[in-house]
Parts: structure tokens; sequence; C-alpha cells
């Protein structure tokens, strides 16, 4: 993605941009004990496939993985993530390709099995929670988010506060992490309502 | 604030879901043919039973799918099991 | 009464705590006879007030059947909010000629009521709202109804607790007025129109259930008489006033009407001294608030989105309600929710009630109110009773008719009028 | 003072001074404001709400029906009973007469919400809640513990015995086992509300020094255990309601958990015999007691208890009244209405289980004679209900009850005798007080049922009994009885009032939670928000988003900033964030289908490359929203929609798809906030256009109106589209939202040159308005057809059918005086018609005809034209388009101003100005 950015000067702007301060700071107030970071923008399609057809077989081949099969899932790819976000509705993103081919491939591919891929790449902006994210969230999310219940590979589509929200668990494995996918105009709520939630978990002079 | 099981998300909080009324009200097939009493009953009238009813809902927060299920309008309590669309499940 | 006299050190009282005596004598419960001239279903306020308007036009030999306990359905669990600044004019006329029998309403009855007239704001937090607000307060000044447009200044000298500050989420941009809106004790409404009604010899029958219709010949359009849990009654006129539970009743009739019934749910805090002069309802930020006789404030929340005959609602709606009213009235933090408690709403596609004849020719229909059926209680009595005893629609009940989804002539309410209840 | 040694869990090595009523009173941590008052022999200085009677501490905790006080620092609260509020250093309150007071400042606390899921919630850590918490968890299951007091183990004191060891013993290490097997253990924490599906609120006070002063807990349970215990019922006698009548249990809980002896002297009347233990306590902390048992026969295990104490047992023996001023000093007994000096009567007719949490979520109750109250019955699935809650009352089976195989075990209770039901005994009713806390006599039940009522709720109504702070906690039974012998029903008959939230009151902002301020509700904005609020823009709220309304410079008001933003836009160039607009992908085969059924024009004849303007009715007919479509592919449309609609015309859309017409292949994507629209209108726009993107033919012949074309600028794809909303030649510039900002300042630098101006929301609507396009929820109302709106050309005739199309036949949708959108001028040129103004006919004396006033309309839209150097308006009348030329009314404040009804578009009518 480096290179292709390369030739670009015309400069995107993060959606929380003007939040980021704000966001690192809850490290060092909550003692560690949660951290908020934006995540750089990568493409995304939106992904509409008959789950019977041949769509989902030929797509997992192009990528060189599985697509979740399981409702409220996500799988890895080589290049990125396969979230499963409906009975015929996948979330692809890829930090290595450029939105518009990200769409144009995998559309190519799509079409011929009957389905369609849209570039959604600035549709949602990514904000990752580490540490204590699930007591974060419970804040917020009415969802059950304990690890039994909502374990590493799960995502949700759900509210957090009166924003909607995607959910993805542990999508880095080795640290307990919570990815909240929201779309941009909704991205300051968010931020302002988790650094406001995380004042919960500022340890109390005893 | 009960929870409402989309067939697909699975069980999920009241708020996340948009009501829908009546199920299995069909749009008319000549909408032109129908009287205007006829065209008025399917645009404005729905069954108000005490009781189980049958409703579509959809998980607007979720997976944006509508699903039918039945509910007793009594106690709230869902009575079956709600089934989605099948061209859109697996 | 004696305690109050013979009570040791009888300090002074706190204002407004205390509430007027009731007559020693409200009602004569009575067993159903077998026959009454007009039968009206459902013993709540729009029954009983439609009892009452019959019994002043000379006709009492009237039952007023309640499956329940008297008035213990939408009546004993509304706000109490009495405006008459709506929008369309055929909502203005009803609405108004009941604000008119509402002023006069304590004497006719002779009965403590306890109609205060302290105004209602209707806030405007958007340009939208703006533009609706001014609307309506024209069209309401057109029709001969009190109202203004008050700027945010204004609003805060009419209501001081409400936060004017430009710097909350939906700042106030103004409000519209109508000095003339009050709230009145819902009970005692109920239970004067029971006494006066009662007292004309009119026949009030509790726990008594419609269970049934009898229909004269053969797929006949008349009624000839109502079967119930207390053995089948005939009818001259039937005259349905059940509220949320009207399609039930249609339903037996094989009669179909708009009509879907939802959870409506309110609450009250504990007393408090006063500090809430008016009733301020908000559409944006949905507040509707009012601080009633003994000190307890009194909020609508919203109507719970699915059909139900449950009543009671979802938390989530009344959570939303606190929030709101935290919003506008910053003072409010610390007032406690002590009760909540819902009503079945039956609501239109029009939000406008349906008043008038049905396929039977002497079944009259009166349901369809969603949120607005206690404001309109003595106009609905009394345009109604005229209704039962001509045989037609009374012509501020006209334009609500049920045929109206058919011309499609709907009084749509939903766009302008401010908030429900 | 009547602190006693060795009693109370209360810390004596440090003290806090609570103000009452004026005076300062030591306390220790771990005493409530009624403790403390109480250890000093003293009261709130409150007085009844009706006769202004004085009233004391009735209860020891949320059951007592007096007691209340008015919190004034360290921040006002209203209505709080003494025996709830724990005694912190510094707290000020004083006693309150009927009603609190609010704050006059908002309260800075904090507070919040927090979700918790667990397979078992017990509610209450008494015995029975402890021991049922206990089972569970060792089942591995996950458990949530909540209890309302500040430490648990209910009404256990440290006497009883179980599993052979103190109770209290068992009680401490009954917690330390919860901690050790992970249970959310929550003290000070009230569950206050039950909802389906094992959906319980709680409310956790956090202390006024916590960062968060309270917490609502929303706790979702697989299965809800309620293990609230029992409410202690009083009897009704006269004088009942003066200070020094306590329940017996409550003066035990004084003694035990607090230190504090209510009285030295005192009397006991009980028709129960959970009242022997209270009086065996307070004889062993040094008061002399004497029991007064209504029944013939008296407990052997008590009155042995009793014996050797010291303490007079007189068996069938009523206690009629009190004597005293401010407080009781003696009671007044049996028929010969002997006195009996006391300083303390404490009085047990029973215990009411407290199964309010089942009955919130449809739990019935039953009516049972022997404990002479309600308890639970049918119960929901997922609900159980233990001990006292359950009408269980002893110790022994109040542990096999809720402690499965692995109970303990307790001393079975000896000898006990049945409870005595008594509602009340011989006297004057108006003495005889049901409910204390509204100045409720049995007068007072009489009067209502003399008057015809039989209903509890008409009593409650009538009496206002059960309407206080209290909910009726131990009026509401007694009530009923009283009800029950006046009709001469069973009580069953009579019926029950059905309990709802919340069990105890909760504040508001504790419900608020989080959800205050700038939380309250999201504010959305776009990509290039940064750009507006550096360019002093004017904010305007549409739906959740904020939206620049204009672009005020110094000393400009609105009226002319919006003058000179529009004259920009018609006279050179100006530039728009239209990046709200909604934007659904619409993708597949029969797109094209779906697309016609929805509009009510043709969407399957628009050819790729173009656009189209599209309006969507409802079922009504009615206008529902409208917008752009551009055909990108032969499969392949983007619909856009007006910003307020753009999730309800998704969701619509959706609907008709997934519910009407699942068999059609299309899918829809919300593309809203993946693409950022700029738009460049006025004559200069094409040079603007052309200088930032050189490669681009943007020449009327090669890029003509309703047009579209992809391009890029510096790799990144942009797509133009000749579409206007003003009149004026206009492109729309639509990119990836993240390069939003700088392409708006590329297209600003460009604009340079020909003064590009920003401008707002408000500028563009006067220039829409001045070639009469209407905004969907301004002009319209939801009443309004495409027809009304002079858009008959937007409906097709050529389709059999669209959403819509059958209703414009019915007999309304024909009637001539419908109104229609026309535009309004103001004769005198001078006064803009304020938006929302009504329309009356010409009234020749130019003076209103008294009300009712017929109404010909409304003012929709009012604005200063630059273009038309007047103002105008746009309006809705009735049959307005064969009324045009006339000269109508416009009632503004107290004057009349005529305005002539014109056609709607007031600038460039022939539209020659789009092509530049």
């Amino acid at each position: 993605m480096a290179d292709e950015m390369a030739d670009r000067t015309l400069t995107p702007t993060h959606p929380l941009a003007d939040r980021r301060r704000l966001l690192a700071a809850v490290a060092d107030e909550t003692a560690g004990a949660v951290r908020l970071e934006l995540e750089a923008p990568v493409a995304a399609v939106d992904l509409r496939l008959d789950p019977r057809g041949t769509g989902p077989a030929a797509i997992a081949a192009d990528l060189g993985a599985e697509l979740p099969s399981e409702p409220d899932t996500w799988t890895a790819h080589p290049t990125g993530t396969a979230l499963r976000l409906g009975p015929d509705e996948w979330l692809l993103t890829s930090t290595a390709a450029r939105p518009e081919d990200w769409e144009f491939h995998l559309d190519e591919v799509a079409v011929a099995h009957g389905g369609m891929a849209v570039d959604v790449s600035a549709q949602r902006t990514s904000l990752r929670v580490r540490g204590a994210a699930r007591e974060l969230l419970s804040f917020g999310c009415a969802l059950d988010l304990r690890p039994a219940a909502f374990p590493r590979g799960r995502c949700a589509q759900t509210l957090l506060g009166q924003s909607g929200v995607l959910l993805a668990a542990g999508l880095d494995g080795d640290v307990d992490d919570l990815q909240i996918l929201v779309r941009p105009s909704f991205a300051a709520y968010v931020a302002d309502l988790l650094v406001d939630a995380a004042a919960e978990l500022v340890p109390q002079p005893a | 604030m009960q929870l409402i099981t989309c067939p697909w998300c699975g069980p999920r909080e009241e708020i996340e879901f948009s009501y829908g009324g009546q199920a299995g009200v069909a749009y008319p097939e000549h909408p032109a043919s129908l009287t205007d009493e006829q065209w008025a009953h399917f645009v404005f009238f729905r069954d108000n039973p005490k009781g189980p009813f049958a409703e579509r809902w959809s998980h607007n927060a979720g997976c944006r799918r509508w699903f039918t299920a039945v509910r007793d309008t009594r106690t709230y309590r869902f009575l079956s099991s709600p089934t989605s669309n099948p061209e859109l499940t697996s | 009464m004696t305690a109050g006299t013979s009570a040791p050190n009888t300090a002074p009282k706190p204002p407004g705590a205390d509430l007027p005596e009731h007559p020693d004598h409200l009602w004569r419960d009575a067993e159903p006879k077998k026959a009454y001239d007009v039968v009206i279903v459902g013993g709540g306020g729009h029954g009983l007030a439609t009892a009452h308007y019959l019994a002043k036009l000379g006709i009492t030999n009237v039952a007023v059947l309640e499956k329940g306990w008297l008035a213990g359905g939408n009546m004993a669990r509304n706000t109490t909010l009495i405006r008459s600044n709506y929008l369309w004019d055929e909502s203005a006329g009803i609405y108004e000629r009941a604000l008119e029998l509402w002023e006069g309403l304590e004497e006719d009855l002779d009965y403590p009521i306890l109609f205060s007239q302290r105004g209602v704001l209707n806030l405007a937090h958007t340009e939208q709202d703006v533009r609706d607000s001014v609307r309506r307060v024209e069209a309401n000044k057109l029709n001969g109804i009190d109202a203004e447009w008050l700027g945010p200044d204004e609003v805060a000298k009419v209501c001081p607790i409400v936060n004017v500050s430009s710097d909350i989420r939906y700042p106030v941009q103004g409000a519209t007025f109508q000095p003339r809106a009050g709230i009145a004790k819902h009970d005692y409404v109920a239970w004067g129109f029971a006494r006066r009604a009662s007292e004309a010899g009119i026949d009030i029958i509790q726990d008594c259930e419609v269970t049934g219709f009898v229909t004269g010949g053969s797929g006949a359009d008349r009624v000839t008489g109502v079967r119930t849990t207390r053995g089948t009654i005939a009818a001259g006129t039937v005259a349905l006033c059940a509220a949320g539970h009207t399609s039930t009743l249609l339903d037996m009739l094989g009669v179909r009407a708009p009509l879907q019934s939802h959870p409506l749910q309110a609450l009250v805090s504990e007393l408090l001294e006063p500090v809430h002069p008016t009733i301020v309802m908000s559409n944006a930020v949905h507040v509707y608030v009012s601080q009633a006789h003994k000190g307890e404030l009194v909020m609508g929340a919203g109507v719970d989105s699915y059909n139900g005959y449950g009543q009671r609602g979802a938390f989530h709606v009344i959570e939303r309600q606190m929030a709101a009213a935290v919003e506008l009235f910053p003072v409010f933090a610390r007032a406690h929710l002590l009760r909540s408690w819902a009503g079945i709403v039956d609501v239109t596609p029009d939000a406008s009630p349906i008043i008038g004849h049905t396929p039977y020719e002497n079944v009259f229909l009166n349901c369809g109110w969603g949120t607005g059926g206690f404001k309109a209680t003595p106009g609905l009595g009394w345009a109604f009773a005229d209704t039962l005893a001509h045989g037609r629609p009374h012509p501020l009940v006209a334009p609500f008719g049920l045929d109206r989804f058919v011309s499609g002539a709907l009084v749509d309410e939903h766009g302008a009028a401010a908030v429900a209840h | 003072m009547s602190r006693v040694d060795g009693y109370g869990r209360i810390d004596r090595s440090r003290t806090v001074t609570v103000t009452v009523d004026g005076t300062a009173y030591t306390g220790h941590p771990g005493d409530t404001v009624a403790s403390v008052l109480l250890a000093h022999g003293a009261r709130p200085q409150n007085s009844s709400v009706k006769y202004g009677r004085p009233r004391g501490i009735g209860a020891a905790w949320t059951e007592d029906p007096v007691g209340l006080v008015q919190v004034e620092e360290p921040f006002p609260e209203p209505m709080l009973l003494a025996a709830t509020v724990e005694a912190t250093d510094g707290l000020v309150v004083r006693g309150v007469a009927g009603q609190g007071r609010l704050a006059e400042v908002p309260d800075t606390a904090r507070y919040d919400r927090k979700h918790t899921h667990c397979d078992v919630l017990v509610v209450g850590a008494g015995p029975a809640g402890l021991v049922a918490a206990r089972a569970a968890a060792r089942a591995g299951r996950s458990v949530v513990l909540v209890d309302d007091r500040s430490a648990a183990g209910g009404t256990l004191t440290g006497t009883e015995t179980i599993d052979g060891r103190p109770s209290l013993e068992f009680v401490a290490d009954t917690v330390a086992e919860l901690a050790a097997l992970g249970v959310v253990h929550l003290q000070r924490t009230t569950a206050f509300g039950h909802y389906d599906d094992g959906f319980v609120l709680a409310l956790e006070r956090r202390g006024e020094s916590a960062r968060t002063r309270q917490r609502v807990h929303r706790i979702r349970a697989g299965r809800v255990v309620v293990a609230a215990g029992a409410i202690e019922r009083p009897i009704a006698f006269e004088d009942n309601d003066r200070p020094g009548v306590v329940l017996a249990a409550s003066a035990r809980d004084l003694l035990h958990r607090h230190g504090v002896l209510a009285g030295r002297e005192v009397v006991v009347f009980t028709s129960d015999d959970a009242a022997y233990a209270a009086a065996a306590d307070l004889a062993d902390a040094g008061a002399s007691v004497r029991v007064l048992d209504a029944r013939e026969r008296a407990p052997q295990a008590g009155r042995r208890r009793c014996e050797e104490r010291g303490v007079p047992v007189e068996t069938g023996t009523l206690v009629h009244g009190t004597r005293g001023e401010d407080r009781v000093t003696a009671a007044v007994v049996g028929p010969d209405r002997r006195e009996v000096p006391c300083d303390l009567l404490l009085v047990s007719g029973g215990w009411n289980p407290a199964a309010h949490l089942a009955s919130h979520v449809g739990g019935s109750l039953v009516y049972d004679p022997v404990i002479g109250a309600f308890r639970p019955a049918e119960l929901p699935p997922g609900v159980t209900v233990v001990g006292a809650a359950n009408g269980t009352f002893a110790l022994a089976d109040v542990l096999r009850e809720a402690g499965g195989p692995e109970a303990p075990v307790a001393p079975a209770q000896e000898w006990p005798e049945p409870t005595l039901v008594l509602w009340r005994t011989p006297g004057d009713p108006a003495r005889q007080f049901v409910d204390i806390a509204r100045d409720a006599t049995v007068a007072d039940v009489e009067r209502a049922v003399g008057a015809g009522m039989s209903h509890p709720e008409h009593v409650k109504r009538y009496t206002t009994i059960g309407t206080a702070h209290d909910q009726g906690k131990t009026s509401g039974i007694i009530a009923l009885g009283i009800i029950a012998e006046l009709t001469g029903r069973p009580i069953q008959e009579v019926g029950t009032t059905t309990a709802r939230p919340p069990y105890t009151p909760v504040a508001f902002a504790a419900l608020a939670g989080r959800e205050r301020g700038d939380l309250f509700d999201p504010v959305r904005t776009t990509a290039l928000h940064a750009w507006h609020v550096a360019a002093g823009a004017e904010f305007e709220d549409v739906g959740q988003w904020q939206r620049a309304r204009h672009y005020p410079r110094a000393g400009e008001d609105m009226t002319a900033a919006v003058l000179r933003e529009c004259a920009a836009v018609r006279t050179s160039v100006g530039i728009m964030d239209a990046s709200t607009l909604g934007k659904i992908d619409v993708r597949g085969p029969d797109a094209p289908v779906l697309l016609d059924r929805l509009y009510t024009n043709l969407m399957s004849s628009l050819k790729v490359g173009r656009v189209r303007y599209g309006v969507m009715c409802g079922n009504d007919g009615m206008v529902f929203d409208d917008g752009t479509v551009l055909r990108l592919a032969e499969d392949r449309y983007l619909v856009t929609t007006t910003t307020g609609n753009a999730a309800a015309v998704l969701d619509r859309m959706e609907e008709w798809l997934q519910t009407e017409w699942p068999d059609l292949r299309v899918r829809l994507t919300s593309v809203t906030e993946q693409w950022s629209i700029a738009a460049v209108a006025g004559p200069r726009s094409r040079d603007v256009i052309g200088a930032v993107f050189p490669g681009v033919d943007v020449s009327a012949e090669a890029f003509g109106f309703t047009t579209w074309q992809d391009t890029s600028l510096d790799g990144v794809p942009v797509r133009l589209a000749r579409i206007s909303f003003s009149g004026e030649l206009a492109f729309e510039v639509t990119v990836s939202s993240p390069y939003a900002p700088a392409l708006w300042e590329r297209l600003v630098e460009a604009g340079a040159p020909y003064g590009i101006t920003p401008y707002g929301t408000e500028t563009m609507h006067v220039l829409r308005a001045e070639k009469g396009y209407p905004i969907i929820g301004q002009d319209t109302d939801g009443t309004v057809s495409p027809h009304d709106l002079g858009m008959a050309w937007a409906v097709s005739t050529k389709k059999d059918d669209f959403v819509g199309k059958r209703s414009y036949a019915r007999a309304e949708n024909r009637n001539p005086l419908r109104k229609q959108l026309v535009s309004l001028l103001p004769t005198d040129g001078a006064t803009k018609l304020p938006e929302g103004s009504q329309i009356v006919a010409h009234c020749d004396d130019g003076r209103l005809p008294p009300a009712p006033v017929p109404m010909l309309g409304h003012v929709t839209s009012s604005y200063h034209s630059a273009a038309l150097a007047r103002p105008f308006a746009l309006a809705l009348v009735k049959g307005g388009r064969e009324r045009l030329g006339e000269v109508v009314h416009v009632p503004v404040g107290d004057e009349l101003v005529a305005a002539r009804i014109g056609e709607s578009v007031l600038v460039d009518p022939e539209g020659a100005r789009r092509d530049g």
C-alpha cells in the first residue's frame, strides 16, 4: 500500500484525527488498564453472495482462505480479514490493495457467481481497544462480551451507546482486544463515550 | 426490555430491532383493479389481536434482515422461533 | 375529619400536598337489567362522559359496561394534559369544544376535579420545529384558540427551570404557548361523571366484560344485544368506548378498523415543592412533564414500538425519557422515579380518532384517540351523546369517520401535531 | 445516649458528624441517619402531610412509611428515608413536611450504566440469598448477588446458629467463598426493576466521594432468584402514627447493625412469634421489656426466653392506642384502656413476602390466610422466589428451600404458634392510621367503601393509600384486609394492586446515566467539519447531523451572509458540503425493476452515464423522499436521499426488497459515508472544475446537464456530476471521504480567482426556492403528493404501477381544492413572511373576520432573494394553481400582509442558466 500511496499527493485525513491525543491519554489515565488506538484505513468491500451458491468457494479460492461460514464470525486471509455480517453478506478488508482495485477485483469474481462487491472502505473507521476492552465496552454495549460468549473469532453488529458499531474480538490474538468499526460520522461520539467510560477504570485513590 | 431472537444473529436486545407490524400482508397483484375500499384496507388496515400475532421484525442494528415471528401481545412473549426469509438464509 | 381536629400539635399543612375531600357517595354499583336504550361499552372517561351528556339530553335508560373497575384503563393511567392547540381545523374543533367544557366542568359536575389552567409549552429545537410551531400557532389563532409563539427568553420567563442555554445538544429555539391548557385529576373527573350519571339513573356496571354481540335476524345490519360475563343485555343503540380494547370488540362484530394497540408508559416522582409552574412538551428531545397538585412530577414517555396489551412497556423507553428530562431540566437530576406504569393506546394511521358509524346502523364507534383521549373527554362525551341521540355523527366528530381512510381525507396530525399526549 | 456496648457493626474507633434540623449529632461509620438520631433519642423534625402530626422513625429500612429527610449537604436530594441514608461526615439533612426540595443548580455528579450477564442473579444477601448464590456458584454457574443493605446477612443478627456456628460467622465465610468462586457480589445495590427475559435493573450507591456516585447495573440473567426477604406488617390502632411506634424487627435490626437501643421502656405488641426475638434481644441489651401478645397462646420457646430475662408476657392482650405528645409515653391496653408507660412501642402483625420483583414480570400472587399475606403463585419462566420472599419464614426452612442439596442447617423453631392475622384493634377508626405516610386512616377506607368503592384501586385512589414514597410496603395489605372486612369478602376476591418498578425510588440522573451533555445524543459531522469550523460557519441541526448553515463574516447577520452567499453563486461561484445526503448503492440485474417500483418516475430508461431526479412516495401516495439517481452501469445505480431521511429510505427499500420482492436480484448498500460531496455552483463553476481536473472536457457539449463522469485526482478516483439544485451551472464532486478535505482545499484554491464562496444550507434553501424546488419535510408534511408539488412530470404514466400510484385515484386526491405549491410575493415587496404563516382570503377592509377564519394554506419557505432583490415565499395553497395572480392575505403579528400567488419558479423559469 505504501508504494501505491507514494504517487498520491492528495492526502487522506483520519476521521478521528482530532481525537487522537484524547484517546492516547486513556492508557496513562487508566494505568495501562486499557488502551484506545486509531487504526490506519484499509480497503474494504461489502460482499454479497448466495451462501448456497458457488460464490463463497470462488472467493475463498481467490483469497486463499475460507470465508467464515458461521454467523457473526470472522476469519483471516493473507492480506486482511473477512467478517460475516449476514446470511449473504461479508465485509472483506485488505491492507494491501487500493480500495478501488479491491472492489473491482472482488466484484469481478463475485459477479460471475451472481454476487457483487461494493467499496465501503471509507464507510467505517476503526478503533482498537486493548486490555480491559470487554469491561470498558460493558459500560455502553448490552452484548454479552465475556470471553466465553464472545471469543476470538466472533464479530457482531450491535449498538454501543446510541451508535451502531461492528465489533470483532481478538483480531491480533496475542492480547485480548476488541476492534470497533464505526461510521466516521459517529466515530467522535463513540470515542468520547469510551473516553468517558474509561474514567471508571481509573484506579481509585485509596 | 426483552430479548428478541434474530434468526441470524441470535438473541439481541429489543432496541436493536424495528417493528414491522402484521406479517403476511402481501402487496396486491393488481392495485389498479382494487376498489378504493380494498386499497384502503391494504394500505391502512391491520389486525390487532389480543393474543398470538404473526409479526415482522427487522434486526436493524444487526444484520438488517427482516424476519417473522409469532408473539403473544398480552404477555409479549415470543411463541415461535422466528423464521427468516428463505431467500436469504444459508 | 376527626383525626385532624383531634390530632395533637397540628402544624401548618405543606402547600398542595393535601387534596380536597370526596363526596360521601359516588355511584351505585348496578345489576344489569334485561334491556337498555343505550349500552355504552367501556366505563372509562369517554364512556362515562358520554353517559353524563346522554342524561342531559334526557336519555337515561343507559348502561355503562366496564369489564374491570370503573375508569381503570387509560383513564387511571394517563398524564392528564388538557390542551386544544392542534393544527388541523377538525382537531381544533373537537379539542377546543372539550376545553370549553373543561372550563365549566367543576360546576357542571359539582366535583373538585382540580382543573388547573397553567398553560402548555411545546418546545421547538430545530428550524423545522420552529416552522411547524409557527404554523400551528397561526392556525390556532385563526381558529379562535389562544396560542402564542415565544422566544427562548420568554420560555424561560414562563418556565424558569427549562434549560434555554445554547450549549445543550438541541438548544431551545422557542416554544408555542397555550395559556388555557392545563391538567385535572383524572380519577376525580371519571368519578364526577360517574356520580352524575348514576344520579340520573344510568346503570354503572363493573366487572362486566362484553363477550359477544347479538345481531338481529339473518345477516341483519343491526345489533340487538350485547353478550356479557353477566348475561345478555338487549340494546337499542350500542356505543363502543373501549379505547385500546376496541379491536377485540370489532373482531366480534366482524368489523375492521385501522387500529393498533401499543403500550404507553408514564411515571411520577415523589412529592416536591412547587418548581414547575406549567406543562412542557418537546418533540425533538422527547420530554413531557407537568407537576401535579400534590407536587409530584408527572411524565409521559414514548409509545412502545410494538403492539401490546400487557399494560407494561420496556425500560429503555423510561431511561431515555429520564435522560431527556435531565437534559432539558437540569434541576430534576436528583428527583426520584417513584412509580412507572403503562396504558394501552389505540393508534390510527393519521394519529386522529375514529368516531361515527359502523356497518351496523345502531352501533357507533369512538376509538383511536392514541395519546389524546383524556383531554377530549368532555368534548367527545358531549358530541358522541348527541351522535347517539340523533343516530348521525355530530358535526364536530363527522370528519373522523372510518370512511376517511377510503377517501383519503385523513386528518394527519403526525406532521404538525406537537409531541403526543 | 442509647448506644449499647458490644452491639452493632459500626466502627466505634471513628466518628462522623451529621447535622439534622440544625443540630449536630455524632455517629460512627456504619450508622444511618436514623440510627444516629435514635442513638441520641432524637427524631427528624418532620410532620405529616395532611394533619401536620409529628413523625418519627417507623422502621429500620425502606419499608419505613415515615422518617423522611431532605438532604441539603453535600448536595440537595429530596425525600430520602433517614433509615436508608448512610451517616457520612458533614452530611446535613432536615425533616420534611410532605414535599421534598430540588437543588437550584445542576448536579455535577457522575452516573453511569454497566451491563452484566450471568447465569444466575440472586437478589438479596440474607440467609436465603447467600445459600442460593452459594449453591449456584458451587454448581459452576456464573452468579451475580446484589443486596441493598451496606452488609450481607439480611435479618441475621448473630444470635442465630447456622451449621452450629454463630450466623454472622456463617455469613462471613459464605461471602468469602462466593468471592473465591468469582461471584459478582454488590452490596448497597438495590434491584429495583425486573423486565422480560431475566433483565434486572439494579442501582448501586457508590457514595458521594466515589468518582461515580451511582451506577445502574443492567443485568441480563438466565435465572433470577428473588430472595428479597419479607416486610414486617404493622397493626392499626389509635394514634399508631406517634413517634416511638416502631416495627419490632426494625428495633432488633437497629440494635444488631448499629448498636442502638431505640427505647429503654419497651412494650412489644405482637400477633406473631418473631417479635419475641426482638423482646429478648432488647432485654439483653438493657431495656425493660413487656410483651403483649394478641394471641391466646404464646409460643413456648419465646415465652421461655422472655421468662429467662424477666420479660413479662401477657396473652390475649391488644393495644388500643397510645399516649404522648411528640413521642409515645404509654400504650393504651385492653378494653379497660389501661395505660402502660413506655418510650418505645414495638409492633409486629406478621410478615409480608417481598416478592415485588416477581410481580414486575407478571408473576401472580395468592393470598395465604395462614401468614395473612400474599405470596408468589405462578412465576414466569426463569424466575425463582426463595425464603421469606416466598412466605417461608423459619430460618431452618429458609436454608433448606434456598440451599439445595448442600443446604446448611439451623435448629428448627420449637412449638411455633400460628400468626394471628390482625389488621386493626378496636377503637376510633379516625385515629387508626392505615397509611401513615399519607395520613390515611381506617375511617378513610370506611368512607371510600361507603361511597360505593369496592375495588382496592378505587379505595387507593380515594384515600391515596399506598401512593407515597414507600408505595404502601406496609400499608397496602392492611388496607386490603380492612376493605375485605368492610365488604365482607375474602381478601383473595378483593384482589391486590400490582407491584410496578421501581421497588424503591431512583434518581432521574442515575437513569440518565452517561446520556447527559455531549453524550445525550450523537453529533454527526462530515469529513469537512473542521474546515467549516475554521471558516467560522454557523451550524444547524439536521437530524443528528450538524450542517454549516452559513458563513457569516465580521458584522454580518444571517440575512446579510446569506444574501452575499446567494449573490456569489448566481454571479460567480460557490461551494457547499453536500456530504450528508444519503447514498445507496443499488446493485444487481433487477436494480431497474426495483427502482421503477419505488420511484414515481421511470428509472429503467435512464441511460448509463446519466442522472435523473426521482420522487419516492408511500403507499398513501404522499411524497416520502426525493433525490438524484445516477445510473452507474446496466445493473448499478447510485441513489441519493435527503439528509434527514437517509436511514428511513434505506430501511424502506430493504423492507420492500426483503419482504415483498425477495425474488428480485438486487442488493442495497449504504455508502452515505463512503463518499463525500462538494457542490460547486455558479457561472464560474466550469472554470473551477476545469482547473482542478484539466483532463476533463467540461464544455456543455462534452459534459452535458444531468450527466456524470469518472475521473481522478492524483490517482484518487473522483466522480463529477452535473446536477444543479440552484438552477445555476453546477457540478457535484464526489470523492472517498478521507480525501474530501484535501480535494475541497484544491477546489477552494482553484476558485480563488473567482472569489469562490463557501455557502451553507440556508443559502442552498434560498437558491432552490427561487427555482421552486421543494425541500421534503419543509415544503411537504406527509400530506402532499407529487402533483400537489407541481411535479406531475415526475410521475410516470407509462408504468402499470409503482408504490403509491393506486392512491392517486382516490376521491381526495382528485379534490380540486387540494393544497398546491405556489410562490407568494408580498405586494409591498418588503415584508418577509414568517415561515409557517397561515394564508387567508383577501380581506377588502384589510381586517380579519371574526374566528374561525377559513385558512387557504400556509407559508412553507420564505426568504430574502438577492436575485429578485425582494422577499419571496413558497406556500401550499388550496387550489393554488387555479389562483395564480390572486392576492391573498397573510396575518403577520397584528398586520395583514397582502401577497400575490404566482408560479413556483421565480428565477430563470426557462432554465437558461444551468449551462452557464
